[in-house]
Parts: C-alpha cells; structure tokens; sequence
C-alpha cells in the first residue's frame, strides 16, 4: 500500500473545508477549550445551525494556543478567509451566526483574526503580537485541522516525511537528524540523532522504543495540547524513528489524567493500522512495527527514562542508575530509545522540510524552535512555539502581553520542579539551553509560570518542595529525606521560624543533593530553593529577621484588619468569613478577631471595592502599614 | 469478583499487564479492593505484596471505596500561583471533607492532583470527567452543582 | 533408589544443587521443595528468575507451581504412565538427543515398544492431564537443554515407586539430559543423613560404598578389616522387620534415632511388632512412641554435641563439629554402640573418636577413600566418589560413562496404587512434610515459635469435596482407612485436589500413619504413603475427642 | 574465564575480573567505601548513596556499587566534595533515625554506626524528620521496627532476589515509602515463611532476632533438619547455643538457611525434655539405670540371639560415623545383615 492514493482524497476533504461550497465552522476543542465551555458552544452552534436552517459542516480542531480567549471558533464562508472568533459563549456565537452566514455581517467585534490577509477590518491572525514572534513546527498543525481526521493531516504534507525516510537507509536517517542538531525536547536537551545512533548501534533484539508522554512538570501541558491536536505528527515521527532504529516494537507512555489526549491517540492509531501503517511490512518497506499505548497513574518520577520503563514493566516507577543506559539495556533488557512528545512531532517535520530547513532556526547550539507554556500571572495564557534563542522579554511582554491588573513582573519559573525562578532583571536572556541552565534553571519541557509581585518567592520555593517531597519516588536518601528536610526549613521560614543559619543549610544540602541524588528529579529538586536564595535573597532575610512577608503570600506573617473608617457594615465579609471572626452590626464598621482568623483572605476579596475597608497588614509589629497595594 | 475476572481474563499473564489491570479494576468498581489485588498477583505471576507495593507507588490507584461524584482539584505551579488553595478550602468548605476523603452520604470524593495540564486556564478543577477553567471561590458551590 | 541404581548405576544425584542455576529447564516431579528442601527451592526460584522453564508435576498446588511456566496436575500414582507418555512425545517429534542415546544407553528397543501403550489419549485419560499439556510439557523439557529433573517422595512412596524413578531416568536419557552441567535427574532426600546412611551399609545389602553383601570377594575384604562379619545372605528391610517381628522369626531390636511408631505406615502393624519384640533396645534424644516400648533406652547426644560428618541430598560429605558439651547423662550414639560392642566383648570397637571412624571408612570404602577431616575442615566438604585424597570430589556424576556402564532404558507398565478410592472409602489420602516442622515433631514440636506456625494436624480439603460434605474450615473430622481412624480439623484449600485428602506426619496426637497403606513399593520396598483410602466425616460435638485409636 | 581487569583506584593499581563493581573491587583491594544498601547476595540498588566515587570521564558521582570496573579506569573515592555528598546523606538517615543507640540491639553491630564512626560524624546536623512507625512483633523469632529502617531494601530484595517468597517489598513513596506486607497486615497474617534471610541481611536494628544474644565463640557445622545440608555457625555462650547463622562459603546453602535451621535449633537442643539417663523397663515400668548396668543388661541379651533373630536399625539422622559404628556392629558382632534405616521417607 502506498499513500500516494490517499493524497488526492486527502486534499479534496481539506479544500472543502478551505475554499468550501457551504459554510465550515471549526471549534476549538481541545481540553482548555473544553475547560471553557466549547462543548456548550458547539451545542449552540449546531442548535443554531438548524434554527436557521443553514446546511454547514461543523469539524473539532484542536488548540491554536491563545488559551486566554477560549472558546475559540473559526468560520469559513465561501468566498471568504477562515475567521477565527474569540470569547464564545452559546448566546454569543448564535448571534454571531446568524449575523455572518444570514445578515453577511462578520462581526469584527468578535474576532480575533483573519487566516490570511487582514479582511473587513480584521486583522491578520498570525500578525497579532501573539502569533507574529511565533514559528510553529511541532505546532504546525493545532488548531489548524481536526485531529480526528487522518486525511486533513495528510493534506497538509503528512507521512510525505515518512515515505522518505523509509526510502532511505536507517543510517541515513539518523544522519539528517543529527543534521537538524534536534536535542531532547523533554528537558535534557540531548542530541537526538546521537541517541539513536547509540540505539541503532546496541546490541540485542527485539529494540523498543518509547514516547513519553508522561508531561509531569507542573504548569506545563504542551505535550497534552500537541497530542490532542495533532496526533499524527507524533506517531509519524515514532514511526520515522522506528525505521532508523530498527525497533520492533513502540510505547507510548501517557498520563492517565489526559483522556481527551488518550482518546485521540487511540483513534490516530486505528486509522493508522487501517491504511497499513503499522503492522508488517509497512507502505511495502518490508518495515514491520506495532505501537501500544500504556498509562501513567500519577507518578511524577516516571518521566525518568528509568523509572518510566519500570513502570512500563509492571513494577514500582523508581528509577535505577545508569550506566547502563536505556540505549544498551532497557525494557526488558534490550536497548531501547526514549523521546518525548515534541521531539517526535520535530522529527516527522525534519523529515519532512528537511534538517538544513530545520536548522535555520534557532541558535548556534539550540536549533528550531520550541515550545512554551504560558501560565501563572500574564495576560495572554496559553501554548506558544518560538525560534530557540527569543528572549525571555519578547515572550513575556511580546507574546504573553504582560502582567495583568497593572502589577510588576517578579519573576519567571521556568523548567517545572527542577528548574529556578528567573528574576525579572534578566528578561534580556535568550531562551535557549545552555542559557537557562547558566542561570540556574532549566529549559525543561516548557512549561513557563510567570510570578508578581503579589506571589512570595520562599512561598514558591515551599511549593516546589512540597511536590518533590510528595513526588519522590524514596529509593534514594538524599531526595527522600533531602526533600522532606527542604520542605521543613522552607515551611519554618514562611511561618515565621526561620533561623538565619537556615540560608546556608539549604544551600549546602541542595549541592549535595544535586550531587548525591540517583536521579534528575532528586538532582533537580533543590533547584527553585536554590535560585530563589539567589535572585531573592532579600525575600528571605526579611522572612527570618523582620517576620515580613513582601508578597503578603505567607499567611503566617500576615493578618487581615478592617479599617473602621471606611467600613459600612455591609456584612458580606461576615458571612464569607469561614472562622466566624468577623463580628459585628449590621450598618456599624466591623471587626475582625485575629486570634480566630485563618488569614483566608476572602474578607478582603469580597469587600466591595467602593468600600476598600479590608486591607491586608504584616503580622507581626504595628500593624501600621498595609503590605498590600489596595 | 466476576468483574475482576473478566478484567483479567482479557490480560496477559505478564507482569506488565499488571498496571493496565489496576486501572481497569479501579475504572470499574472506583477503587482496588484487597481481592482484586491477589486475583492479579495469581494472574500474572506475582505475589500479592509485590502487587501491592506497585499499587501504592501510584498515586492515581486508591484502596477505598470513593463517592458518586468524583472533584480534582489541581495543586499544579500555575494554579498554586492563581491561588488554587482557596478553591481546593472552598470545595473542603462546601462538601465538609478534606483532600483524600469521601464524603458520608458517599456523594463527593475530593482528591488533589500533580497537575491537570490546562494551566492556562488556572485555576482548574475536574468534576468527574468534565474540567471548569477559571475557578474562583465563588463559583465552587455551583459548580459542585453541576452548573457552569 | 534402586531405580537409578538399576539405569545408571548409583541411585544418588546426579548433580549438584548449586547447578540448577545452569539449567535452562527444571522439572518437578512429586517434589514440595519450597516446604520440604526450602533452600533447594530457593535456588529453584532464583533459576526461574533468570529464565530457566519451570514444570511442576504434582497433584498439589505446591509453592512452586506459582513460578512454574506449566504445571501438569495428574492423579495420584499415575506418574508413570505420564512421563512415559512425554517420552513418547519426544520419541516421535524428533526432539531427543539420537547421539546420546547411540553412545551411551542401551536396551532402547525394548523401552521404544513398551511406549505403544503410551498414547496421549488414554495416558490424558489416565492421569486426568490434557493432552496438550503432556506434549508441551515434553515440548518444554526437550527443548531447553541442559534440563534437570528433580524429584522427592511424591515419585517414590507408591507401590510401584521405583517404575516412577525408572520413568524419569528414562525421559533423562532420552534428551542426554545425564552427565553434564544443569541436568541430571535428582532426588532430594528426605533425611539429613539419609544419603549417608545408605552410603555408611545401612541396608540389609551393602556393606559401607555399596559393596554387596552377597558379593564374596567384599564379605571377604570386611572380615578381614573387622575380623568377623556377617554371611552373604542380604539382611531383611525395615518394613520386613517389623513383618518378621509380628511373627516371632525376630526377637531382638536396636533402634537408633528413629521412631516408627509415628513414621511408620499403618501404625497398628508396628505397634503389634514392637509389642512381640522379646528385647526392644531404643536410642534416642528424646521419649518418644518407640522409645516408650523399649525395654532399655539409651539417651543419645544431638548433633550439636557431637563431631562427624553428614552426607546431604547432593552426595556432599561435610562436617558436623561439637558446639557444646552433651547435656548431662547422655552420650554421642557411635560411643554407645561401641560401648555395647566391647562389652560384648568385640574387637575394633576402641576408637578414639569419630575421626578414627573416619579413617576406618576411608580405608574400606573406597569411593570414600579422600573424604579425610582433614581436607573437610580445608575445603568446607567434599562430594563422592572421592577415591584418593587428591581426588577433587564429584560435582557430576555419569559424566562420560554411567557407572554401570551404559545408560539401560526400562520399559514400563503402569500399575496403579495398591490401594484405591471406592465407595466405602472414596477419598485417597496422601501424606507428607511441612516446613515448620520434622519429622514425627520430636525437635520441632519442642520449638515454641514453630508450633505458633503450626500446632496441629489439619486434614486439608479441597473446596468442592469440603462443599459436598457440608464441610466448613476448622470443623472437627473424623478420617478412617481399613487399618484406623484418626481425628483432625478441616483446612480448606485448593492445594489438594478433589477426591484426595492430605496430612502430615509430624503430630503424635493426630497419627496419619494409623491410615496409611501396607502397600510397599515391589522392589526397595518403600511404603506407600503418598496414597491410601479414606472415608472423612463430620465428628459430632459430644464425640469430639482428638487423637487416634489403633 | 572472566576477563581480568586493571584499573586505579585512588591511584593505586587493583586488579579485578570483568563483571565486578567497582564497590566490590575496592573491597577486596583493601579499599573501604562507606556503603549501607549494597549487600554482595544482591543485585546492585544504588539506594543509598555512601559509595558514591569519582569516575574519571563519567559526569557526577556516580555510586561505585553500581559500576561495572573496566579497563583503564581511574576512580578517586575521596575527596572534600564526596565527603560533604555522602556526609549529607548520612545526616539526612540520621535526622530520620532513633537516637538511643544503646537500647538498640544492634548497637556496635550496625552498618550505619559503622559508616557514621567511619566518616566522624558525632553529631547530628539536621532536623529531625522522623516520625513514628509501626512496630510489628507478630513474628516469634523477630521483629520489625520501622523506627530503625533506612530504606536500603535489602530485605525486601532479598525477599525477591533470594527466596523468591515476595513477601515483603517496598509500599506507597517517598518519605511515606515503607517495608511492608500485602495491605500492611502483619507477618504471621501473611505469606512470609519466616526463613529470616531478610533479618540476616538488614544492616541496622530495623529487622531483628528476638532475643538476641551475642555468642562468645561459634562453631561451624551443618544443619540436623533436611538433606540440603546447610552449613552453618552455632553461636555458643555459657554452654548454650544462643545464636545460627548461614555460612556463606557453604557450598549447598551458600549461606541461607530456613526457619527451622535459623530458629529451630536451639531451644530443642538444651530442652528440659531430653533423656540424661538410661531407662531400664522393670515390673514397675522404665526406671533410670547407669549407663555400665544398662550397656551390659543390652551386651547381654544381645548374645542371647542368632544373627537371623535380631534387627538394627540405623539412623538416617545421626552422623556417618554413628551409622558406620552400627553397621559395624550387626555385621561384625551380631554377624547379622539385618541393618536398614528409614531412608524411604
């Protein structure tokens, strides 16, 4: 079987969704879209449809990234470029139906941008300062075809990189990869064409490789996004690597907690043994190969290649030392080669467009692009694939809009548990490995969380400590009990109890945890502590000397008072007040007794804004100054 | 007991259909009970202990029976950051139980998870099979009610 | 063991036990060697953990079968008809080792002919297994070479016990699964020493290193050494004794270490023998059943007060060293039995010590002949053969030429137990060890922290038979056999199969040899205790009393 | 034959076979790491993080328990950032462990006394992090106490690795990880067969023998149960046997022992049960005798009967030379081949 058959098929079913003879409208509906209401939207869309009696096809596609604005929904009319609407809700998007396809209106006001040429004073979509920084390579499908059907993947030059590779020798494959200088795309930056050619190269049979689809780190969800939005670009690169490495046989590892992820997996799998893409003698290579997917259940560690085959084994997810290395001895003692989720979807690009194409972008050591997860405090949330080397200003400030609610960037966290947090003075560096790992942190899988001024740096560090120490698998002493030994000194700090010797303790434990522990997660954990004594250190004197909390984040050295003058005695804070510590007359100025208070915070959330009566003070000392702006 | 059976019988019997096992057992009934762990030590080849130190390496695996209604609350960075711990006191708040527990009436279960990968929606809670993005303390008590 | 003897020339263990990690098969035969041999088993295990095939064959779910790639369950006593069928399996598939069998075996026709009655149809019908199982478990021992056969009691205690060895050595032979590393066919003794004994003339046919006793030119040898001996007519076994006893053509016993008043098949037999016995000498470390019988006993030291030697499972001679002095009044066995020799006014009885002794054995047995303490205390132990003291010992026996010569197969018919369920009677009743305890107890019993293991006799019952009865865990039962009666409660468990019931024989207050069966196997004759019918009820409350009645 | 290796090790020529750790080599080059989870029955765990070395070429400090020697290799097991690395892990177990080192049974038996003296640590560093753990004493002849345990498992590899029973492993993770058995019950409530091959190799006072007694002298000699023939230690003090342990250059155990070789032995041994005097049956019943009136009451009958009249059985549990001693005397004094023994069951 070959695809050339299906290529004709392929792109008349993507025509008709581009330059289509009746309406097309396309839904974002992958899990944030979902999270924000899509499914109710489609509803509307298809009650509304028939409402007003418009024959129109109505398609899932993925996620294009701008999360912020979700549900999103594209329309192509014919005769007209695909819009894409941002903001939907069931009663908006009816509305906006029955104005564009009935009244020919296209609502401007509800756009976000035009696929194309800007149009009815719309812009265009990819020159928005949210997409015109980005290169989208592992992306170049999401949000762009639906998932779900093989054939707009196809059209848009899917498997033509997989009907080269296999007519090359594995040898030659491996060479373009290592051309393209594509590294690990899970945090460790490998070279992945040396990679497989460790595997290649090994000794013993059957040869297994992995995906790993484990996306554990905290904040970080690109693997989810890319695998609900376009799983064939994965699949064809797992194939792709198949091929090179002459494995046998292919595993997706994938955590339980992305169903929606699973489901499409599964779907593209099917389709693919359909046509004869997996199985024996694949497209007449005489290639035979066969994929199964295994899921996590909510063991961090096991995005440790060690650990993860463990897992895969049907024993405790610990990891073990290496050497050997997974390439010599494996799942069930053969080699067998891990990459994740992007560098799968890398590959089948790289295959495609070829490496000197690949290599354009990026830097001199960090080649193409990579992306990001956008989250925490910033306007625009959401998935992102930049060139290597964009700094961290054009993302944050660029891409993401910057901080919302006028507040100041404190800093960025990036590389999940077993990164650091990046302060804010050095928004000029290029994002890339070797420069992130200079400065402390960790490119890791992408995930990016943007802090305030609002957010406590020792409060992070804490936080971070608490999931390592809870996410350590416990097989080696100085992540088991370092972790827990951390977490203790962090957790005295933020209340209160901290001693000035405790500075020095974390630091000189976390270099001999980073040192001493068996494995990256252990390595690692020491990190947001470490880099927030770095860039922070004030944070911290003031937590252990002064009892002072800057942020206003570490509920033990903060209370709550209401200042009389201003209060009306509405009583909202009263009864939002969990601890009953609130008393007093309806219409006279309330009071709140600190020694029943949680320090919850919600009086202050529900004190109306014209009244300003709740402000948030230091604990300690004369509760002179608010901490807090407002 | 017959539905454990007809899970295994449609398993390998090879340690590494153990884990598949687990989930499958754990989607059925909602949780592990002590049975079905020896049934799947028998099936492939383990003892029960050996089973049951991998079960409980998983967070995701629980040995307690759990409610009708199952509500995640994500303890990811970037809902820490959105201030997820205030959603997670509302939702202790409104069903009267803690992280881990099940209430009485066995209506709700309430459990915390690493992160649910919509972070860009933070805060996020997952309400049996169907995630809420956004979340602030307000909306908890209705969302619980199976509104919007 | 007289089967092996008969094949191979030497009824001990082929291998080592150290060499079932080389294995890349292992089959199980009749064996419970995690409760019977448990460091054996644990070296069995750990094979397995590597990737040796494990087969069990065993009507029990014994601890093995967890590990084990195929476990064949036949009926009670249909062991050969079964391994007869498996090499009849291999015969026909081509998958036996042509070259071997050419080389070093013989009587290959005889055996090829005797195995037409082995068809897979009736031997599955026979033994109750599929035959799929038989042939995959052929399939599975012939094909992962080298593979060793070990086998316990659950072979040998039946009427035709020795035609269940001679089965295995024949599978052996067949695939030329003999003389190399992680193969071999291997008995695991029963008995610390028992390998010993037989080696040191206990039996009623060979004197010390299996020198025949009808042989004249080795009676002349040992009169010569000893000064007297005795004639070339072999002695009566054990079971015979007690015959003979019952009879009066026996007068006078010694009884060393032992006691058959709990051990012994079909109790009220031996009870009536000791009781017709003019003179009954008994030694021992504790009272026991015989010893209450004695007309003198002698208190014997433990092994622990003693020095010697003992010869395990795998022909391994290896020391035993005085830790402490004998508790007060008694004394090491060989002493007494010297003490009563020179007061019966015998020559050669004056050694110093068992170091003497040894010097002795090493003179006149000559497979014995390098076995000095001195090279034990050395190297730890050594294995026979070891003829002179350069000798490094047997690991392997039968390595280029069997000890006989060549290797002879046996052809077999199947014969099934001497004693078989019917209506009266309709369970059979098999008997064996447990790990928590020895024996007839006499040690174990006394060990406070093994009786909180296991304090009593239980009858263990299959589900269904237990379901039939009406039959619940911990009910008081009644089990009786055309020779007793005894009283035990019910465990319920899938390890016995249906129609079989099983027991130990380590309870003085719950003796299961007052049921077992007379029948003895036709050649050593070797009790069959591993089958005897039964019938088991319900005792009702007001009757419950424990214990057994003759 | 294993390939032979040479290597350096703190600059010192050792010469190894292939296949060996690095741990293992320094050992037996006279060269001590400090080391807790390694045990030399088990496969490399790299748990504990003691042995860690510098390798030349390889990144980090990777844990010489781990490392396979090869050819050329330049290792360095010293040096001030190990020192702190390991220093930091042992402070970190001891942060977690019971302070009271003499009510602990193993005191000046135990490996991590024995690493914590061996790299000076006096005090401890660290705040504490331990919290209470089960106890569990069900078993007769010994007992866990979580208290004590460092995670190293040794035990429940050994319980896996060794005897194959599974009956112990690791449960739940991280700080909450914890030896225990199917649903946390007990041992007597579960499928452990008490061979304490498990205590025998735990390095603290974590898995321990009740009772203990620290012998004054042993004795090597092998087991009276079943034929395996284990050799074995008999720790005496005070005319007693207080103490069994495998010998591991026992060449049919290797060094592991069964339930009742390991517990069984020495209660039976010294028992108030056991005869101390020769019995004579009288009209009165048995009644106790010397032993010169009872031998010569037994020489005499003896020569009362013909050789076809009288019957010896010997005894598959006494020594070759108590059995060699009885046949002697059937054949060459009572002239008789009747001599057998139960070897048949």
């Amino acid at each position: 079987m070959n695809l050339s058959g299906l290529r004709e098929q392929a792109n008349n079913a993507w025509k008709a969704v581009n330059e289509p003879s009746r309406p097309q409208v396309l839904v974002g509906q992958a899990t944030c879209g979902e999270a924000s209401g899509a499914g109710e939207v489609n509803h509307s869309i298809l009650e509304t449809l028939k409402r007003l009696g418009i024959e129109a096809d109505v398609h899932s596609v993925g996620c294009i990234g701008a999360c912020y604005c979700e549900p999103l929904v594209d329309i192509v009319k014919p005769g007209a470029p695909r819009i894409c609407y941002h903001s939907m809700t069931p009663a908006l998007v009816s509305e906006l139906l029955e104005d564009y396809l009935v009244k020919d209106n296209p609502r401007p006001d509800l756009a976000l941008g035009v696929w194309g040429e800007s149009r009815f004073g719309i812009p265009a979509l990819f020159e928005l300062p949210m997409f015109k920084p980005q290169m989208r390579i592992a992306l170049r499908n999401a949000g762009v075809i639906d998932p779900e059907n093989m054939m707009h993947y196809i059209a848009r030059g899917g498997y033509t990189g997989l009907e080269r590779a296999l007519k090359m020798a594995p040898e030659a494959v491996i060479a373009e990869i290592e051309k393209s200088g594509l590294r690990g795309r899970g945090g460790a930056g490998f070279s992945t064409g040396l990679k497989w050619k460790l595997c290649r190269q090994a000794k013993g049979s059957p040869k297994y490789i992995i995906c790993n689809a484990d996306e554990g780190d905290p904040g970080a969800f690109m693997d989810r996004d890319l695998l609900e939005s376009d799983p064939h670009a994965v699949l064809e690169g797992i194939l792709t690597g198949a091929h090179a490495m002459g494995a046998a046989e292919g595993i997706i590892y994938i955590r339980a907690e992305y169903p929606l992820a699973i489901k499409r997996l599964v779907k593209a799998i099917s389709q693919m043994r359909d046509i004869g893409l997996l199985g024996k003698n694949i497209l007449g290579s005489g290639f035979d190969f066969d994929l199964r997917i295994v899921m996590g259940a909510g063991a961090f560690v096991c995005g440790e290649e060690t650990a993860m085959m463990n897992s895969i084994m049907g024993r405790r997810g610990t990891p073990r030392p290496r050497p050997p290395f997974p390439a010599e001895s494996g799942l069930w003692g053969k080699p067998t080669s891990i990459n994740n989720v992007e560098t799968w979807a890398c590959v089948s690009a790289i295959m495609e467009k070829g490496a000197d194409w690949f290599s354009s972008f990026g830097t001199e050591k960090s080649k193409g692009t990579k992306t990001f997860s956008l989250a925490g405090k910033i306007n625009r949330t959401g998935l992102i694939e930049v060139p290597m080397g964009i700094t961290l200003q054009e993302i944050i400030f660029g891409i993401g809009g910057g901080i919302p609610g006028g507040k100041s960037l404190k800093a960025v966290q990036t590389g999940g548990p077993s990164g650091g947090c990046i302060p804010a003075s050095m928004l000029s560096l290029p994002v890339d490995y070797e420069a992130l790992t200079k400065a402390g942190s960790y490119i890791g899988s992408g995930g990016m969380i943007v802090l305030d001024e609002d957010n406590c740096m020792v409060e992070t560090a804490r936080y971070f400590l608490s999931f390592t120490t809870s996410e350590s698998c416990g097989k080696c002493v100085p992540c088991r009990l370092g972790t827990r030994q951390l977490l203790t000194i962090l957790t005295d700090i933020t209340q209160g109890k901290g001693k000035p010797q405790d500075i020095p303790a974390i630091l000189g434990l976390g270099k001999s945890m980073r040192q001493g522990s068996l494995c990256g997660l252990g390595q690692g954990a020491p990190n947001p502590a470490m880099t927030t004594i770095a860039y922070f250190r004030e944070e911290y004197d003031e937590h252990i000397n002064s009892h002072v909390c800057r942020a206003g984040e570490c509920r033990a050295l903060i209370s709550y008072t209401i200042i009389a003058e201003r209060c009306k005695g509405c009583a909202i804070c009263l009864r939002a007040c969990p601890s009953a510590a609130i008393t007093g007359e309806k219409g006279k100025p309330h009071v709140i007794d600190i020694s029943k208070c949680s320090q919850c915070g919600n009086c202050l959330d529900v004190c109306p804004k014209k009244f300003n009566a709740v402000v948030k003070v230091p604990a300690a000392g004369p509760a002179a100054v608010p901490a807090a702006k407002g | 007991m017959q539905q454990i059976s007809d899970i295994l019988s449609f398993h390998r019997a090879d340690r590494s259909d153990l884990i598949p096992i687990l989930h499958e057992v754990q989607s059925r009934l909602g949780y592990i009970p002590p049975e079905a762990m020896q049934a799947a030590a028998d099936h492939v080849g383990m003892s029960a202990s050996e089973v049951y130190g991998v079960a409980t390496f998983y967070s995701a695996f629980k040995f307690k029976p759990v409610g009708r209604h199952c509500v995640k609350a994500c303890r990811g960075t970037a809902c820490h950051v959105k201030g997820s711990e205030k959603i997670l006191a509302e939702i202790e708040k409104a069903l009267g139980i803690k992280d881990g527990d099940t209430s009485a009436d066995g209506e709700y279960s309430l459990e915390t998870v690493a992160c649910l990968g919509s972070c860009a929606l933070a805060p996020v809670l997952v309400v049996d099979e169907r995630v809420y993005g956004r979340v602030t303390p307000a909306r908890v008590k209705s969302i619980l009610r199976g509104e919007r | 063991m007289a089967g092996l003897a008969t094949q191979f020339g030497s009824g001990a263990m082929t291998n080592s036990i150290g060499d079932f990690k080389d294995s890349a098969c292992l089959l199980s035969i009749g064996a419970n060697t995690t409760e019977a041999h448990p460091v054996i088993g644990f070296e069995m295990k750990q094979a397995v953990k590597r990737g040796a095939k494990l087969i069990v064959i065993n009507p029990r779910k014994v601890g093995l079968v967890r590990h084990a790639d195929l476990w064949l369950r036949p009926k009670s006593g249909t062991n050969v008809p079964l391994i007869m069928a498996m090499c009849r399996v291999i015969l026909e598939n081509g998958w036996h080792d042509e070259a071997f069998m050419a080389a070093r075996c013989e009587n290959l026709e005889a055996f090829k002919e005797s195995l037409e009655q082995y068809d897979l149809e009736s031997v599955s019908r026979i033994t109750g297994v599929p035959a799929e199982d038989i042939k995959a478990a052929a399939c599975m021992y012939a094909k992962n070479t080298p593979a060793a056969i070990s086998y316990a009691m659950g072979i040998c205690e039946f009427s035709h016990g020795t035609d269940g060895v001679m089965a295995v050595g024949n599978l052996a032979m067949l695939t030329g699964n003999i003389g190399k590393p992680g193969a071999g066919v291997n008995p695991l003794r029963g008995q610390n020493n028992v390998q010993g004994a037989c080696d040191m003339g206990a039996l009623p046919t060979t004197y010390p290193g299996y020198q025949s006793v009808t042989d004249p030119v080795s009676q002349a040898k040992f009169a010569l050494a000893w000064g007297k001996t005795s004639g070339l007519k072999p002695g009566i076994t054990l079971s015979e004794m007690f015959d003979a006893a019952c009879d009066g053509r026996i007068k006078a016993m010694y009884i060393i270490g032992e006691n058959p008043m709990l051990s012994d098949p079909n109790l009220a037999h031996i009870e009536k023998a000791l009781r017709s016995l003019d003179f009954l000498v008994v030694q021992d470390i504790f009272q026991t059943e015989t010893t209450a019988l004695a007309h003198v006993v002698l208190p014997g030291a433990s092994f622990a007060e003693k020095d010697g030697t003992f010869t395990n499972t795998e022909r391994r001679v290896q020391r035993v060293r005085k830790a402490i002095e004998p508790v007060s009044g008694s004394r090491p066995d060989w002493l007494v039995t010297c003490q009563i020799a020179q007061k019966m006014g015998a020559q050669g009885f004056d050694y110093k010590g068992p170091y003497d002794i040894m010097n002795e054995i090493n003179r006149l047995s000559p497979s014995w002949g390098g076995i000095t303490y001195e090279r034990l205390d050395a190297c730890g132990s050594l294995q026979w053969p070891c003829p002179t003291v350069e000798h490094p010992g047997t690991p392997i026996l039968h390595t280029h030429v069997f000890t006989r010569g060549r290797g002879k197969f046996m052809p077999l018919d199947y014969f099934p137990p001497f004693e078989m369920p019917d209506d009266e009677f309709p369970f059979l009743l098999d008997t064996g060890r447990a790990l928590f305890h020895y024996h007839t107890g006499t040690m174990t019993r006394r060990v406070g922290g093994l009786n909180r293991f296991m304090n009593e006799e239980k009858l263990q019952i299959n589900p269904a038979d237990a379901q039939n009865l009406d039959i619940r865990d911990g009910d008081m039962l009644s089990i009786a056999s055309r020779r007793g009666k005894v009283t035990a409660r019910a465990k319920i468990t899938d390890v016995t199969p249906a129609g079989t019931v099983y027991m130990t024989f380590h309870f003085r207050e719950t003796p299961s040899n007052l049921l077992t069966s007379p029948g003895r196997d036709v050649v050593t004759a070797t009790p069959e205790y591993k089958a005897c019918a039964v019938k088991v009820e319900k005792v009702k409350v007001e009757k419950l009393k424990s214990g057994g009645e003759g | 034959m294993a390939q032979t290796v040479k290597f350096t090790i703190d600059g010192k020529q050792v010469t190894s076979t292939e296949g060996t750790t690095v741990l293992e080599a320094a050992l037996s080059a006279g060269i001590f790491i400090p080391n807790l989870c390694f045990h030399p029955d088990l496969e490399p765990y790299g748990g504990c993080r003691m042995c860690i070395v510098e390798i030349q070429g390889m990144r980090g400090m990777p844990t010489s328990c781990t490392i396979k020697v090869a050819e050329g290799m330049i290792v360095k097991t010293f040096g001030p950032e190990i020192d702190k690395t390991r220093r930091d892990a042992l402070q970190l177990l001891l942060a977690n462990h019971p302070t009271d080192c003499l009510a602990c049974v193993k005191n000046q038996r135990c490996e991590l006394q024995k690493v914590a003296a061996y790299m000076g640590v006096t005090e401890r560093t660290m705040q504490r992090t331990a919290r209470p753990q089960a106890v569990d004493e069900s078993n007769p002849f010994f007992k866990l106490d979580r208290n004590y345990c460092i995670l190293c498992a040794r035990c429940t590899r050994t319980c896996n690795e060794i005897t194959c029973v599974n009956a112990i492993d690791l449960v739940s993770r991280g700080d909450e990880t914890r030896v225990s058995l199917f649903q946390d019950q007990q041992f007597m409530e579960s499928i452990c067969r008490s061979c304490g091959e498990c205590v025998a190799r735990c390095p603290v006072g974590a898995l321990v023998s009740k009772n203990t007694v620290i012998p004054s002298s042993e004795v090597l000699t092998t087991c009276c149960y079943c034929a395996v023939g284990c050799s074995m230690y008999l720790g005496v003090r005070d005319g007693k046997i207080v103490s069994v342990r495998g010998n591991s250059e026992g060449k049919s155990n290797k060094g592991k022992l069964c339930v009742k070789g390991r517990f069984g032995i020495a209660e039976f041994v010294t028992h108030p049960d056991r005869l101390t005097s020769p019995l004579v049956k009288g009209e009165n019943g048995q009644v106790q005798a010397s032993w010169d009136d009872a031998l010569q009451i037994v020489a005499d009958r003896f020569k009362t009967y013909s050789p076809d009249e009288i019957a010896v059985v010997a005894s598959a549990r006494t020594t070759n030379e108590d059995v060699y001693a009885v046949q002697k005397l059937a054949r060459a004094v009572l002239g008789t081949n009747n001599v057998d023994n139960c070897a048949r069951l």
